[in-house]
């Protein structure tokens, strides 16, 4: 019942599910990058699981052992070192465009934010802006 | 010489890399070296395909093998090697905004550069682990540019680029997956030797990687499910950026797709969802086109339309489905920055444009070729292509997917005569807006020359496609040529 | 209604994966390549460690993409947040605590010396130019904390991040016009799992940490300067 | 033994991450989603991986949530206590 394996798929199921979970569902730009990088951590632990071999070492190669079999993949762990330092420089990257756009719109809620960049659009595209709330800006 | 088509690859990048210390000696060098330096790895690929008619393979590294990184380099390959740098020349950012600061601009070359390198690596490469870390590097080279927006946009271009981020990194998250998945069945990422070992993954767990794959590079390739951020986009950014992300990106993530599809999943169920997904695309984007007020978002839902006739296209099994999605995506490819960057002046409303064409007759005119040719009119490559696409699926007797077809050809004209009357138009209450960049037209007119070129030499490119499409679907070769048999 | 979507998406996603459970070959994968790499990679890249020896050998193009990635990211941040702002000379100087203070100052030389070593000696043992880059970003970043109002050189920065890059890409290069590939492994190999072995992939390592660690602290001091364009909307 | 071991760490792991997802204090959360890292380190660790479990460690677990730090910092979200509403 209690396999190691399965432990760690579940984990990264869950982690997976709470991550992409939290980025569909959640309102607050901040959350977001939460929820996605759970969810980065959920593929990294599904890619690593997918070189895991029970009862082996680690990859690195020692004077009482070089060259016999019984290691784990090193191939998988090779992508997730890519994958880790990627998912920090997106991370980054959508950090500073959150600060910009607090300082534009002055919200952190997903709702208002779209709304108020369909108006900025409207706006630049010399149309009617909607007039559901908020008159229109006159600049 | 051959083995030099790695450049296409490596020096955009190196140049990329360089690029902020060489701009604080001389911006206008880094400026336009860029550009040259594009020409000539153009010229270079233009004559390996002159030059060498064999398929031939780069082993990175010399590790031969599976366990290597393999680039593939076919007639495909090659014609999205040259495509790259000649559309990016021709999207370059040439002029700015005069109030921004040098190392703002030089910010922007570095991203287009890197957005060079990605795009040319991705054409290049057969593994897939590879092709995800091309893609990522498209994907985030392509929100610096959404972000950098252009002068109007204000905060939503940081809006469009925030929520396109994390559609596409969302997407990221389950082309890992996919990967992950495959790599759990099969134990290998080369795509010949996971071509060699499709039964596999012939099952329920492979084809749930398939679709988290095509989830995942779909974002890119504005499929169905994933391309909500696309009319957003295009409306907070440079039309150039429009241009470049619809026409020359989206359809290298098509080709990423169209190598899973072919290489690794041959069943039907993989053909029928792209099909059905491409459908739904096409509706939903010539519906959303028919009722945009403005331009640029008329224009980015077609372009999510002609996406979805491209993976229609490339549902249909076999050389014609290859033939028929390549010559819709080629001619999207030409059509689409070309009529991106007509709207970069004429972006906005509909209504407004009314007698434009008496202020700017060349790029009305322009207009209205690419506009001709995108409905299928009969001598214009459009028409072939959807002469192409429509005969393929009639010999696929999927007669739902032609109805469609049809129905949506005429809902586009529509929209798309609606412009041109207004264009043409006579109305006094008219504001002339500021003329076109002279960068912007002269990009345009090559654009349309290409176009009318391709009109009068249609035979001689049709065989060449032909050529390329019956090299493209013969896996057995693909696989000999790049792992020699043995595994 | 999107929520109830959302929901439904979910329950399908957890749904397909947890079936997947049953079909995949948990704890015993197929490992094609990863056994010919087993095999070959100690004697073929000369590297002790052979997730290094696929890091930078096997899927060096990889790993190039990856520092592409990384500066692109960085040049996409510094974009994102130096456009429209005004430039102020007003920094607030608040130091940080005299504890932080020394801290840093203690802290720096420690973190730059644990930080070189990792990234040496990547070929050997757990460890390389990423982990090393990051410890050798924080040593550099130390300072600002420490004291606001400093502020790190740009110039020295971009040098530093595009020679790095540059390095990496011109012994691929070399690779290809002297030894056929590109970023084809040349220099003697060495004995596996002494230092100076595993010919140009400690060197590849180096330019990875350089660069990892320049992006990094770029990135980093970059969210961390103050801005005034968002005092005025601090209360908003 | 050690998949009870394992299973724990699982457990903390994932209350940590609907912990992220529900705390109303984002410096919590964002303390939470560390957590998450610093368990998976953990799990690398013990799936063979020291490479990964270091990366993990320093780029999951140290760099990233220094940037979001920063940033939270910059977004004036910096707070200690939960009088203030946010809106998540």
């Amino acid at each position: 019942m209690l396999d190691a394996n399965s432990i760690l798929f579940a984990g990264a199921v869950g982690l997976l599910v709470i991550g992409i979970g939290g980025m569909v569902i959640s309102d607050h730009l901040y959350r977001m990058l939460l929820a996605l990088a759970l969810a980065e951590a959920g593929a990294n632990l599904m890619l690593v699981l997918a070189g895991f071999k029970w009862n082996a070492v680690a990859p690195i190669v020692t004077f009482s052992m070089a060259g016999t079999s019984g290691m784990v993949d090193p191939v998988p762990q090779a992508m997730v070192l890519t994958a880790i330092v990627i998912g920090v420089g997106v991370q980054a990257l959508a950090l500073t465009m959150i600060i910009r756009i607090r300082n534009a719109y002055g919200t952190l809620s997903m709702r208002e934010i779209k709304h108020k960049m369909e108006q900025d659009f409207a706006a630049k595209a010399d149309l009617p802006i909607e007039t559901r709330n908020i008159p229109a800006r006159n600049e | 010489m051959q083995e030099l088509i790695i450049l296409t690859f490596a020096v955009p990048l190196l140049l990329a890399f360089l690029l902020p210390s060489l701009s604080r000696i001389s911006f206008t060098l880094s400026k336009l070296l860029a550009p040259v330096v594009l020409v000539a790895l153009a010229v270079m690929v233009g004559c390996i395909w002159q030059f060498h008619d064999d398929t031939f393979v780069l082993h990175i590294g010399n590790f031969t093998g599976p366990q290597g990184i393999v680039f593939y380099i076919d007639r495909l390959a090659l014609l999205f090697a040259f495509a790259v740098p000649v559309i990016t020349v021709l999207l370059w950012p040439w002029y700015f905004d005069p109030q921004e600061s040098s190392e703002l601009k030089t910010r922007k070359l570095s991203l287009t550069l890197l957005l060079v390198a990605a795009s040319a690596g991705m054409s290049l490469s057969g593994d897939i682990f590879n092709l995800y870390v091309f893609y990522e590097l498209l994907a985030v080279a392509s929100y610096g540019l959404i972000a950098a927006g252009d002068h109007k946009a204000g905060g939503s271009s940081y809006a469009a680029a925030f929520r396109y981020l994390m559609i596409s990194a969302l997407g990221s998250v389950f082309a890992l997956l996919g990967i992950a998945l495959i790599y759990f069945q099969t134990g290998t990422l080369n795509l010949a030797h996971l071509s060699e070992m499709k039964q596999v993954l012939d099952s329920p767990a492979g084809l749930i990687a398939f679709v988290f794959i095509l989830l995942g590079f779909g974002v890119k390739a504005e499929l169905f499910p994933v391309n909500s951020w696309v009319p957003e986009a295009y409306m907070a950014s440079s039309k150039r950026v429009a241009g470049l992300l619809a026409g020359l990106v989206s359809k290298l993530a098509v080709l990423v797709i169209i190598k899973a599809l072919i290489l690794i999943y041959p069943q039907d169920e993989a053909r029928q969802l792209l099909l059905i997904l491409g459908v739904i695309g096409v509706l939903i984007g010539e519906f959303s086109a028919m009722k945009a007020q403005d331009m640029t978002r008329m224009l980015s839902w077609s372009s999510i339309a002609q996406l979805g006739l491209v993976f229609i296209a490339f549902s249909i099994p076999g050389k014609a489905g290859m033939l028929a999605g390549l010559a819709v995506a080629l001619h999207h490819m030409i059509t689409k920055p070309a009529l991106f960057l007509i709207a970069e002046r004429w972006g906005g409303s509909l209504q407004k444009l009314t007698g434009q064409a008496a202020s700017s007759p060349l790029m009305a005119a322009l207009f209205v070729l690419f506009a001709l040719s995108m409905v299928g009119v009969p001598p214009l490559p459009g028409f072939w292509a959807k002469f192409l696409l429509l005969s393929g699926l009639s010999a696929q007797e999927a007669w739902l997917a032609i109805g469609v077809v049809l129905v949506m050809t005429v809902i586009e004209a529509n929209y798309l005569y609606r412009v041109i009357s207004s264009l043409y138009g006579k109305d006094e209450l008219q504001s002339i807006s500021s003329g076109h960049h002279k960068a912007d037209v002269f990009s345009a007119a090559i654009l349309g020359g290409v176009l009318i070129f391709s009109t009068i030499q249609i035979q001689a490119i049709g065989k060449t496609l032909d050529d390329i499409a019956s090299d493209a679907v013969d896996i057995k070769s693909y696989i000999s040529n790049s792992i020699g048999g043995s595994s | 209604m999107h929520r109830f979507t959302s929901f439904l998406f979910l329950g399908g996603f957890l749904f397909f994966l947890s079936v997947l459970a049953g079909i995949l070959p948990l704890g015993d994968p197929p490992m094609l390549i990863g056994q010919v790499i087993q095999n070959q990679g100690a004697t073929e890249t000369g590297a002790a460690n052979l997730v290094t020896a696929v890091v930078l050998g096997y899927r060096g193009i990889d790993t190039l993409g990856e520092l592409a990635i990384l500066f692109a990211a960085a040049t996409a941040g510094g974009l994102v947040l130096s456009s429209g702002r005004r430039k102020s000379s007003v920094c607030s100087d608040d130091d940080a605590g005299f504890i932080v203070k020394t801290a840093a100052e203690l802290l720096f030389p420690l973190l730059v010396v644990a930080g070189l070593y990792i990234v040496i000696h990547g070929h050997l043992t757990p460890g390389g130019g990423f982990q090393g880059g990051v410890i050798l970003a924080s040593a550099f970043f130390l300072p600002l904390l420490a004291r606001p109002s400093a502020k790190m050189n740009h110039k020295v920065m971009s040098l530093v991040e595009g020679f790095s890059g540059a390095a990496f890409i011109c012994i691929g290069l070399i690779g290809l016009f002297n030894h056929g590939a590109f970023l084809q492994p040349f220099l003697s190999k060495g004995v596996v799992g002494e230092l100076f072995s595993a010919g140009t992939l400690p060197l590849l390592y180096i330019a990875v940490g350089l660069k990892v660690g320049a992006e990094l602290a770029g990135l980093l001091a970059a969210l961390n300067e103050e801005d005034d364009t968002e005092e005025g909307n601090e209360h908003a | 033994m050690i998949e009870w071991f394992l299973f724990v760490i699982v457990i903390i792991m994932l209350s940590a991450a609907i912990m992220a997802m529900l705390l109303d204090n984002l410096l919590a959360a964002t303390v939470s989603a560390s957590v998450v890292s610093l368990g998976l380190a953990m799990v690398f660790v013990f799936l063979k991986a020291p490479d990964v479990a270091m990366t993990e460690a320093a780029v999951g677990a140290g760099l990233s949530s220094l940037i979001l730090a920063l940033g939270l910092k910059r977004l004036g979200l910096w707070k200690l206590d939960n009088d203030e509403e946010d809106n998540s």
